[in-house]
């Protein structure tokens, strides 16, 4: 049986309500949750006693809409789930879509689709980083991980069209071919990547003050993060492994190299280098693929209208947050039946509660800032 | 385990349980009642060891409600799904939250989504859904709010 | 012993404040450096560099229908688009035309575009069987109306071209 | 060349020529009050617009450039938006305290103004005691904080001015200990003399590793005191969101932004005079030449340059670090920067007592 491990033992046993202990709220707008998070949180002095997270600030019921909407139709949706890794959330469902169906994708698609996975997954983490560093206080990290972001944004502009919501990946490959551009325009992000990722060690890492703050703060261990069910990066510094793309194979993953990064401190120092070193993982990736792009078509042939036989389809990928399951229900219809995400957010908010009790304000903002929170994808 | 050695060792542990075929996973049908006492046996037997329920979510079979659980083991990587058939009138099942802890946020939010009531959770309340909604439940079939719903 | 045990102490404090410091030093001397060298600088100015602002050929700005200089446009009037999108942003009126040889023939009489609702997916143009509606990288779409956001594609008095079917 | 003795020397001449005793007081009163203010609206916009240009040319933005040449009057049209925003009280608020606590923050500021030596033989109240003073009112800066948190019935100011509390009380200490080594080594505790002791060379030369020590000391004290980022936990925008003036809006906004940079400016400005001889020139021991030539540079340019450099120091600061947390920042003082400051004060009474200082 699961026993959670003990925390400060005063702080469990202080009441909620009382002399001294009083509420606030962290959010719906508030600088740290970055976006519409509502935490009330019970605090005695400056020591947190409970947090209780309100949702559905930006909640807009995806799974219901998903039940109106074809089989193509349906993708774009999920692209706002959790909008910093778009491009994998499409996929997911693509994918499930063509488990469903049987279709064989052809491998140009296939490394098209991974390249982008991995080139999303190193911007959402840019991202991160400099958010976490806004978090703890620092607000010039922000402006230096946009730089290398913007470089990603630009290549997928000049791909897939848009920026942040691309909806590049259909059900049987990818919507168009890559930009001739494509592979030079990446080679030059991976040379201005390679010159400026020391300067984030320099700037956050190495700094003392930031590793004070980050250090024995939040920590999870190994039996707590899966109980709770969290997924990626979190789980992983635990000591975890749950990398979907090493655990459950998808796509060309099997055949690619790279090491699914572990810590094991389980503290939000330790979720913070996870996810440095995961985006030098994909530039490892994209090193792999990006020569190696072979010719053929984008896009198997399928027809007009998508029917999924009667069913159930869940497909499991890896997120820059974590672990996303998609869970088609189909009665043999056009539109699926009943659509099921199981969004790694939702399951990394759920442990915040106890990873931070009894621990200072200024640590929520540290703690939370490593769950890597996108709040639409928490609510969906 | 594959899916076969899974499918003996389930039917001893419970012998009521019936099995569906064809999907990638074992998907076990069970009684709601018998719920409790086989998710506890699921997560302590030392050969399945299924401590992380990765997805929890319900059906509307416009009928009957069926609850779907999503286990996997990290120890030994296999997976399963477990069905419960609940009556939709009066839908109610035991909670697994103290066993795995992840479900207790999905199980407010199925509770606020589709109505069922999860027996002995420790805190049932609305998740996502402002006040006033109880008893409305969004994700079931036949919900209608003219209001806030757009028919294209 | 307790003596040793006091120089220790003391070492690992002021290996502790100099450890502090050089890494306080790394930090300052990168943002040092960003101070002196402003050619890094990458800020774009946007509104004053609209002339040289040039967008992907692939963005998706808004659906648009190309029409020749004929105003004719390749538009059959078969709803495919309308049908592909998912937030039903489009709406095809169709009108029945005569012919030269006197025979019906459907053709659209007004392609409804709402903007507003429109997540440019681009499922409506990968959809299209003639090619007849395209992005256009038009990025400034706010208006002061909302009515104004619901557009006619076709232009008033265009015909389909010949030879599209 | 220009100097301000000599411009307050002429005007000083001329209303005695013109006025009796009392009257060529009570204006040389009002003018000190009237330059006193001006120079506090100065300041601000200079400060202002320096921090938010440092601000982005370190974090690779171009920053303001719309409003003035090179955007150089952005800080005129901020005022200007300011000044015309609604004030607005919170309800429930109490509402004189919350309305007082900017105006005080205010005070301090320009009261501490009194005995910085501004230029050679320019200086408005060269009292004997002048260290001493500028402890003793800085430390009331704390009351306004702690009033704007209390009166404004918000947990996160109140939480704000709570910290800002532990903390100023705390580093009040080393700032006072660190300033002391420098009264040790001069022996007087008159900011003018300070500064002419400094005529052979600054401290921080003079004095040797122990000066250097309490010149760092001091800096990390006096970022704290003036809640500058890192240490900005009063205001901790991603954790309290503005700390205590969150409910504050308007001018009365304003005055608290503006005290910030006031006390900035005034920190740096004794600093400088401490540590880096005040108005003093640079000299290099028998370079004549040299020496002239920076001679010929007028004091109060002397003294302005010093004080820049450090305020652009606490800048550079602020725009580099994360900040820390509560009980690591009192952890900084007690176990750090304490200890540290009373060794060296200690070594410094004992270079002093050897005359081992140049």
């Amino acid at each position: 049986m699961y026993r959670e491990t003990q925390i400060v033992s005063d702080v469990a046993k202080t009441p909620l309500t009382g002399e001294g202990t009083f509420t606030i709220n962290v959010g719906p707008q508030h600088p740290a949750t970055h976006g519409v998070l509502h935490l009330v949180i019970t605090l005695n002095g400056e020591t947190i006693l409970n947090i209780e997270p309100h949702l559905g600030y930006i909640h807009r019921s995806i799974e219901k809409m998903c039940e109106s909407l074809t089989y193509r139709q349906f993708i774009y949706v999920t692209s706002r789930m959790d909008y910093l890794s778009a491009h994998i959330n499409n996929h997911a469902c693509a994918l499930c879509v063509e488990k469903g169906m049987q279709i064989e994708i052809p491998s140009r698609a296939q490394v098209i689709r991974v390249l982008m996975d991995e080139l999303t997954r190193i911007a959402s983490h840019e991202l991160w980083w400099g958010a976490m560093a806004m978090d703890v206080g620092a607000f010039t990290p922000f402006f230096h991980a946009f730089r290398e972001r913007e470089t990603i944004n630009d290549i997928m502009e000049e791909t897939c069209g848009a920026r942040l919501t691309m909806n590049y990946m259909v059900p049987g490959g990818v919507m168009y071919d890559i930009h001739p551009n494509f592979q030079k325009r990446v080679k030059d992000f991976l040379q201005l990547y390679k010159r400026k990722i020391h300067e984030y060690d320099e700037l956050v890492t190495g700094n003392i003050i930031f590793q004070n703050r980050m250090k024995g703060v939040g920590v999870l261990t190994a039996e707590d993060v899966i109980s709770y069910g969290c997924t990626g990066p979190v789980a992983r510094g635990s000591g975890v492994s749950s990398d979907i793309r090493k655990l459950y194979p998808y796509e060309i993953y099997d055949k690619l190299e790279f090491d699914e990064v572990l810590e094991t401190a389980g503290d939000s120092f330790a979720r913070y280098l996870i996810r440095l070193r995961e985006m030098n993982q994909s530039i490892r990736i994209v090193e792999q693929l990006i020569d190696n792009i072979p010719e053929g078509d984008f896009q198997a042939k399928t027809k007009a209208v998508l029917k999924l036989p009667k069913g159930e389809f869940y497909q499991r990928v890896e997120t820059a947050r974590g672990e996303l399951g998609v869970y088609i229900v189909s009665e043999g219809g056009t539109t699926p039946y009943r659509i099921k995400f199981r969004s790694p957010g939702f399951s990394n908010l759920s442990i915040l509660n106890h990873m931070v009790k009894g621990s200072k304000i200024g640590d929520l903002i540290a703690a939370m800032g490593t769950l890597d929170l996108v709040i639409p994808d928490i609510d969906r | 385990m594959t899916n076969e050695e899974l499918k003996i060792k389930i039917s001893e542990l419970l012998p009521v349980a019936t099995f569906e075929e064809g999907g990638e996973w074992l998907n076990i049908n069970i009684e709601p009642a018998d719920w409790l006492s086989f998710a506890q046996q699921l997560r302590n037997d030392s050969s399945l060891y299924f401590d992380y329920l990765f997805c929890l979510t319900c059906i509307d079979w416009k009928t009957y409600l069926t609850m779907v659980y999503h286990l996997s083991s990290t120890k030994y990587r296999h997976n399963i799904v477990v069905k419960a058939k609940l009556d939709r009138n009066k839908p109610e099942i035991e909670t697994v939250s103290h066993i795995w802890r992840t479900a207790e946020f999905h199980e407010r939010e199925v509770y606020e989504m589709f109505g069922v009531n999860f027996l002995n959770h420790p805190d049932l309340r609305l998740l996502i859904l402002p006040d006033g909604w109880e008893g409305k439940n969004p994700l079931r079939k036949d919900f209608e709010d003219p209001v806030n719903m757009i028919k294209l | 012993m307790a003596f040793l045990k006091l120089i220790m102490f003391l070492k690992d404090y002021i290996k502790d404040v100099f450890g502090a410091i050089k890494s306080l030093a790394t930090g300052m001397k990168r943002t040092g450096y960003y101070f002196t060298h402003h050619k890094e600088i990458i800020t774009q100015q946007y509104p004053d560099n609209r002339e040289t602002l040039h967008l992907p050929e692939r963005f998706k700005g808004e659906v648009v229908m190309p029409h020749d200089e004929n105003n004719e446009h390749r538009c059959t009037g078969c709803t495919a688009c309308e049908l592909a999108c998912p937030n039903g942003t489009i709406k095809v009126v169709t009108k029945f035309d005569i012919t030269p040889d006197g025979k019906k023939k459907k053709a659209i009489d007004k392609l409804v575009y709402h903007l507003e609702l429109c997540t440019m997916c681009n499922l409506c143009i990968e959809a299209c069987p003639s090619d007849a509606i395209k992005m256009a990288q038009t990025f400034e779409h706010s208006v002061f109306d909302r009515a104004q956001l619901t557009k006619v594609l076709n232009k008033p008095g265009s015909k389909i071209m010949d030879g599209v079917e | 060349m220009w100097s301000f003795s000599k411009i307050a020397n002429i005007i000083h001449e001329w209303l005695s020529q013109t006025f009796n005793v009392t009257w060529t007081t009570i204006i040389e009163m009002v003018i000190a009050g009237v330059a006193v203010i001006s120079l506090f609206a100065v300041l601000g916009l200079v400060l202002v617009i320096m921090e938010r240009k440092v601000s982005a040319w370190m974090q690779i933005r171009l920053g303001p450039n719309r409003v003035g040449p090179k955007g150089l009057l952005q800080s005129l049209a901020d005022t200007l938006k300011l000044l015309v925003k609604e004030g607005m009280t919170p309800n429930g608020a109490d509402k004189f305290l919350f309305n007082l606590a900017p105006f005080i923050a205010m005070m301090v500021a320009m009261l501490l103004l009194a005995p910085i030596a501004f230029a050679k033989d320019f200086q408005l109240w060269d009292l004997n005691i002048g260290v001493l003073y500028v402890s003793a009112i800085s430390s009331i800066s704390v009351i306004s904080i702690l009033m704007a948190g209390w009166a404004s019935n918000n947990k996160y100011s109140l939480l704000g001015a709570m910290r800002s509390g532990a903390q100023i009380v705390s580093y009040e200490l080393s700032a006072g200990l660190s300033v002391l080594a420098i009264v040790v080594l001069t022996g007087s505790l008159q900011l003018s003399e300070i500064v002419n002791s400094q005529a052979n060379g600054w401290w921080i030369f003079k004095g040797h590793i122990p000066a250097i020590i309490a010149f760092i000391t001091f800096i990390i004290a006096v970022t704290a005191e003036t809640n500058r980022a890192p240490f900005d936990l009063a205001e901790a925008e991603s954790e309290l969101t503005a700390g205590f003036h969150t409910e504050y809006s308007g001018m009365k906004f304003a005055l608290f932004f503006l005290a910030e940079y006031a006390n900035v400016f005034i920190v740096c400005a004794i600093g400088a005079t401490l540590f880096l001889g005040g108005w003093m020139p640079f000299h290099i021991g028998n370079w004549n030449g040299f020496n002239n030539i920076m001679d010929w540079i007028p004091s109060s340019v002397w003294f302005f340059g010093k004080t820049f450099f450090l305020i652009f120091l606490i800048m550079w600061f602020r725009w580099t670090f994360p900040r820390l947390r509560i009980d690591q920042l009192l952890n900084l003082e007690w176990k750090y920067l304490l200890p540290i400051s009373m060794v060296n004060i200690l070594l410094v009474t004992a270079m002093a007592i050897l005359k081992w200082h140049f």
